[in-house]
């Protein structure tokens, strides 16, 4: 049985906000998509599928994506460069302990401040939303990439 | 004999780095001939990827694309992954398991020797077609590399002048191996970064202890590591290898720090979640930093309880993929991958310490046009080559292109 | 006057789930997605818009997709790779004889084993969708490939 | 408080069949997306950003909007092209003066005659849409590019 | 006279093929002006695509550009895709219909015999600049192609050496040419397809045979081809063109085959649609697979009823267009329609038994690197180049390269 | 002293341009050193650019990188953007501003004339390691171009044999730089275009005013500007630098116009907003259009109220990256900035009546292979090179190729 059209769009809508706020360099705005205990992993979908732990980036709290966020705004050189994401086919999988499990696709480009364009990153969302609060958040997000492959280096979050 | 390339070396010799050598065509294609396949011992594996007999992966040397294997007996081995009858990649994925592998075109196979053990319809089909009568399998088999594993890791080498690998080495680095792979590990994770930079551009970065401190900011905000801790670097004999090293918590006040304003100097920086670099000196002897280079391209690495070898495979002459593979300990409990999870954020392609390298590289090979007639200056630490008590060196940068010109010949 | 939201999203869902089935490589699901007596076909723009009736692919029933399945896992040699499609602009175009006729906008890249990313396929579905089943199903499905130049291979159905 | 569904599948309606226009060539549709008094304007987000007024197109009436589509049609010389939008995470940012204020996220793959495709642009579509006539209609449209590199030409609107 | 190519041939001959060939820029670059616009015939189009008096499409020979038309009074031309003035490409589009070209940079106007009719203000304006007097548009004519049309195939060349097409052909392959083009066609169909290889890969891959069944396991495990099968190979006199040919529910019973353990060979394996091969003998020969070369870059095709034409383009030295053109006959009805699109999966870029042919050709080239003074090797068959009764052979491999060779001057 | 090129020019000079000057990389690599490096004056930014003492900004010269800088004194400064360390980029935004520029490798800092005035731990750190105790800073500057600014263009040399820059302009070329920038401009926007083809066929066509009229239909019909118009062509002494204007509304009978059929002349056709042309004569002089080179890579553009200036920049044999900044006049009110922004769709990547010279360079270039033997032929207004009244001339593209060659030393 399909999820209602309702809790489809709040997920959509959290999504949608979730990667405004990072394609518009509000990157401030990151962490509170999350709850406060929540699990933020990117991952290569080759290690995912093998059970391989390690990826690109791995937080178990708000505060370390706070963290991650205070690290390059503050420590980390890299070139200037925005992303612009596109998300589609957001599918309910289900919910478990009062989550809603929802995966996504994705498609990522990197623009460098010198105009030049690519495709940086595909892959799902495999996310777990919390909605019962005043607004819905990320109790875990999981990033899997498609590609084993980074170009140059992944800084911004996906 | 090869043709001596045409390029002139500054006279300052090994404190100057010709510009073109990062660009040039020709000193690319010489290099795969010169380096990878001279007297080197090149990284191709590690033991733990090849568990079982039967075993075998694709691996690169330069960007020649081999295949290393683990044979029935168990004996290790590497071959060209390029099929003897028309070349075709034998292996075109990460690796597989068998008794022999066959090339999909025409079906040649061959054992995990490398050694031709199968021609199809060799003696044609209802006595029609097939191979000549002296047609001989054993004069195809595939050109082998001779494969050494040390510390469970496999090298191998096309040269027979390579000496073997523990005196290829030498004692130090050879020591400082051993203290990283001091038991069976495991691979806790995969990824590869594209470098927009010739292949010795990342190397050199490696070897540069100079930049640690100044470019990586993370890094001395913390002090995970800064120039003013107990520390330095060995170089080999020969130049070619090195071993960078610092202790935490050991740091001497330093009036050059004090004096120098450094961008990395944010004193005032904490993190909200601290856990990140929660750790435990598993190696009981306080270092937190190992960085160690095996000539040509192949680096180990401990940065506190974060473990990993990582490849370098020159892609053209302005691209590099670098293959990250990150170590824990077959013995590791919960508790300790819990560690190495979090602190492999330090490392990788959006490493907090390491990303700023992927970067680097970009900008000094874009900044090549023009150059032409320039050179790198790589006098950091005096102009010779050894091991020194500071970080505040480009010792190691320097017996690098000590080796790349002896064997290049410029 | 613009079909009502719940046909709207019964398509989406269903394409939803189509997309997710093949790039996470569960093939053997694909044929499923369709009616026993489909049409399926992959054909370029400049075909089909000259009328031209050849294409990359054609089936006349599901049984064909399933031998497309089993060619692929059998039979066939191809680098290990994966596609990630990105859909949006859905758009309900009418109604035949009890088939939703609806038309959407797909990206699809190709992830190939060792990383290489590239942008792969760009077209247009123009699917006709039965939602009288159980299930909604694609009674015909169009893939209308915008480029006419296939880069090394087409394997993996779009 | 978010937009009610229907407010957010009436925009993305307009959405798609705006790009469904362009992609399928029927330039001529174009115009008749956008109130008689429009505005109009493809400008890079680095000018956008800086207040720097100039961009890569303006047009503050509906009529310039067709003789733009007059001149690719009858004046100018551009190679064969086509285009593929995909738009996701509309966000329906907001309402002033009768109209709703969205935000959408853009890729633009653009497909030469010959078959070449490449990503040609990314970027947000930020909107003035008045839902107040029979069809909904832009009465802005902005169309920021996050790259200021333009490959070759830009003859077809975005 | 132009340079030789400083490459140094196997001493073994035609058996070898040595690696660098299909990498090296100098020897693409020279392939352009001693293959393509040697004394070869060039695929440019069919008959069927130029119906019309005034119609002209663009096309390629070699990586260069080439308009074909059909005049007014109905001859067929052909001539570079350059503007005579500054360069320009004359048509940018497939192709299209009309009296003259004109380009648009100057509006510059050409017959479709490629003669320049019209310098835009060649003689000023209001008087004042213009031409210089003595300039001579017929001095500035498109340099044209010979042009011969046979079987309804269009083939251009540059070179007046190059003897009339039928002769160059020889008897055997042009009456196979003449078997599939027996009755005024029709196109079904186009698309092309990038192949990450040099030409030369692909080509070769056409005439090799001998991989048919092994690397096409479609292919076999449904019989529609097996080495076993009544068939050979024809080779013509310059060993240039071939045509390869097999029967099929002729089979065999044949040692090798139960011998060899085949990944190719599934008995198992079954259709749940099986109408995808239903098809009709509509040559009446019982011929089920042809595949046919023409020097250097041109296929002719018939598996069952699937036809189709292939026009292999080079775009640099490591990628190569394929051209597919499906054909059916003018008078197909709707049966024999259907029957083609069903079978038009077996090929192009994502056929049954074409698909790997996309992928092989990768595999060689990207297993080049390193292997510089290796040779692939070419004794399937034995060492010399003729027709043969079995396809187990490479002989008309080996006739690719000894005109290659002739023509290359290596 | 450089090797001279292996290139030789069609006796016929200065009216033909052998094609593979557009798609030699050796060619491509020599412009670089003995054109742009060369006696010549590149564009580098305009003053209103660089407002503020410490203001500074990321350029090129050719596709070598360059910093322009205004010090702290307020003068002009331009240097390579490649550390003196080992060559990273200095500044890899677009631009900055503040006491001294840092590299983020290693931390080396350099004032804004370029000069070296801090490398990192040069002392050591605790005494140990820090550079050789003979190591001067004042011997690693960046190396400096000489810089002139002129009418508010900041232009920049690395030969100290180039003339003051209104010299090296000439009077003509001087003044119509001065009557677009008679008083303080800002910036209204940026944006950059990359053409497919090699930077000189872009040159050339800013350089022939023979296409204005035939390429542009959107010119013609709108009578922005026909060659039939009053106007002409002005040509340096040197041949490398030119101005084309033409006024508007001055239009007389012309029968050439009649006779030839121009695709550009479409009588009916009409704008359904016209307001699009609004504009006024700003400059008095009633010149609609003025377009103006600067050997070798620089445009200043006037039509009717559009004002901008092109940088050309070379990325490679077949790429060129077009960077536009379009201007407005420091005083301009909104109803001026309003003239301005419809204007606009008149030029840039998608301008009305610039579109079509983003397409034409790519049909040049892919027009290329197989005409390695030919040339482009540049007879129009005769063989010469000087100024003209009438714009039906190719003079100004022969008078680059004078320069051109006399540099290049072929
Ligand atoms: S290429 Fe490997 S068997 Fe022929
Ligand atoms: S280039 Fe063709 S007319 Fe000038
Ligand atoms: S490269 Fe600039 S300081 Fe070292
Ligand atoms: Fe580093
Ligand atoms: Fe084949
Ligand atoms: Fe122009």
């Amino acid at each position: 049985m399909p999820a209602d059209i309702a809790t489809e769009r709040d997920v959509e809508r959290l999504l949608a906000r979730y990667v405004a706020s990072i394609d518009a360099d509000r990157l401030e705005e990151w962490p509170g998509y999350f709850t406060e205990r929540c699990r933020y992993q990117i991952i290569t979908s080759e290690n995912y599928e093998q059970g391989l732990p390690l990826g690109i980036f791995f937080a178990d709290s708000q505060a370390m994506l706070q963290d991650r966020v205070a690290a390059l705004r503050q420590a980390n050189i890299y070139e200037g460069q925005r992303y612009r994401h596109l998300v589609s086919s957001t599918l309910i999988l289900g919910e478990e302990d009062g989550l809603v499990i929802a995966q996504s696709n994705y498609m990522v480009a990197r623009i460098m401040h010198d105009g030049a364009t690519m495709l940086f990153s595909t892959g799902r969302y495999l996310d777990r939303v919390d909605l019962r609060g005043p607004g819905p958040l990320f109790a875990e997000k999981l990033v899997i990439l498609d590609s084993r492959r980074i170009d140059t280096l992944l800084a911004i979050p996906l | 004999m090869r043709n001596a390339l045409d390029l002139a070396w500054p006279r300052e010799g090994l404190t100057r780095v010709p510009y073109p050598i990062y660009s040039r065509a020709d000193v690319y294609a010489e290099e795969r001939a010169r380096i990878f396949q001279g007297p080197v011992w090149n990284f191709l594996c590690l033991e733990a990827e090849l568990p079982q007999p039967g075993d075998y992966r694709a691996t690169f040397v330069g960007d020649m694309p081999v295949i290393v294997a683990r044979d029935l007996a168990g004996t290790l081995a590497a071959f060209e992954n390029r099929c003897a009858h028309r070349g075709a990649l034998l292996c075109f994925a990460r690796g597989g398991h068998g008794r022999e592998i066959s090339c999909v075109y025409h079906n040649w196979t061959y054992d995990l020797r490398g050694r031709l053990t199968g021609v199809t319809f060799q003696r044609g089909v209802n006595r029609q077609g097939g191979m000549p009568a002296d047609f001989e399998r054993s004069k195809h088999n595939l050109r082998t590399l001779r494969v050494e594993s040390f510390a469970g890791i496999v090298f191998g080498t096309f040269s027979d002048a390579t000496p073997p690998v523990e005196t290829y080495l030498g004692p130090a680095i050879a020591e400082r191996i051993r203290r990283v792979m001091r038991k069976p590990v495991k691979v806790l994770g995969y990824n590869s970064q594209m470098l927009p930079n010739n292949w010795k551009v990342y190397v050199e970065n490696n070897k540069d202890s100079y930049h640690a401190s100044l470019l990586h900011a993370f890094f001395t905000t913390f002090r995970v590591n800064r120039l003013s801790q107990e520390g330095g670097i060995i170089v080999d004999d020969s130049g070619g290898h090195h071993v960078s090293y610092s202790k935490r918590a050991t740091d001497k006040p330093s009036a050059e720090y004090d004096a120098t304003d450094l961008r990395a100097k944010r004193r005032d920086y904490r993190l909200a979640d601290p856990s990140l670099l929660d750790g435990v000196d598993e190696f009981g002897d306080g270092i937190t930093l190992q960085i160690l280079t095996v000539f040509p391209a192949f680096v180990v690495q401990q940065i506190q309880n974060s473990l990993a070898v990582r490849q370098i495979v020159p892609r053209g002459v302005g691209e590099t993929e670098l293959f990250w593979t990150y170590l824990g300990y077959a013995d590791d409990d919960g508790a300790m991958l819990a560690i190495r999870q979090k602190q492999s954020n330090l490392v990788g392609p959006g490493g907090y310490i390491s990303m700023e390298d992927g970067a680097v590289g970009g900008f000094i090979q874009r900044a090549l046009p023009g150059g032409e007639e320039g050179a790198a200056v790589v006098e950091m630490g005096g102009r010779g080559v050894g091991s020194e008590t500071t970080r505040a060196t480009e010792t190691s940068v320097r017996g690098f292109w000590q080796v790349y010109r002896r064997l290049m010949g410029v």
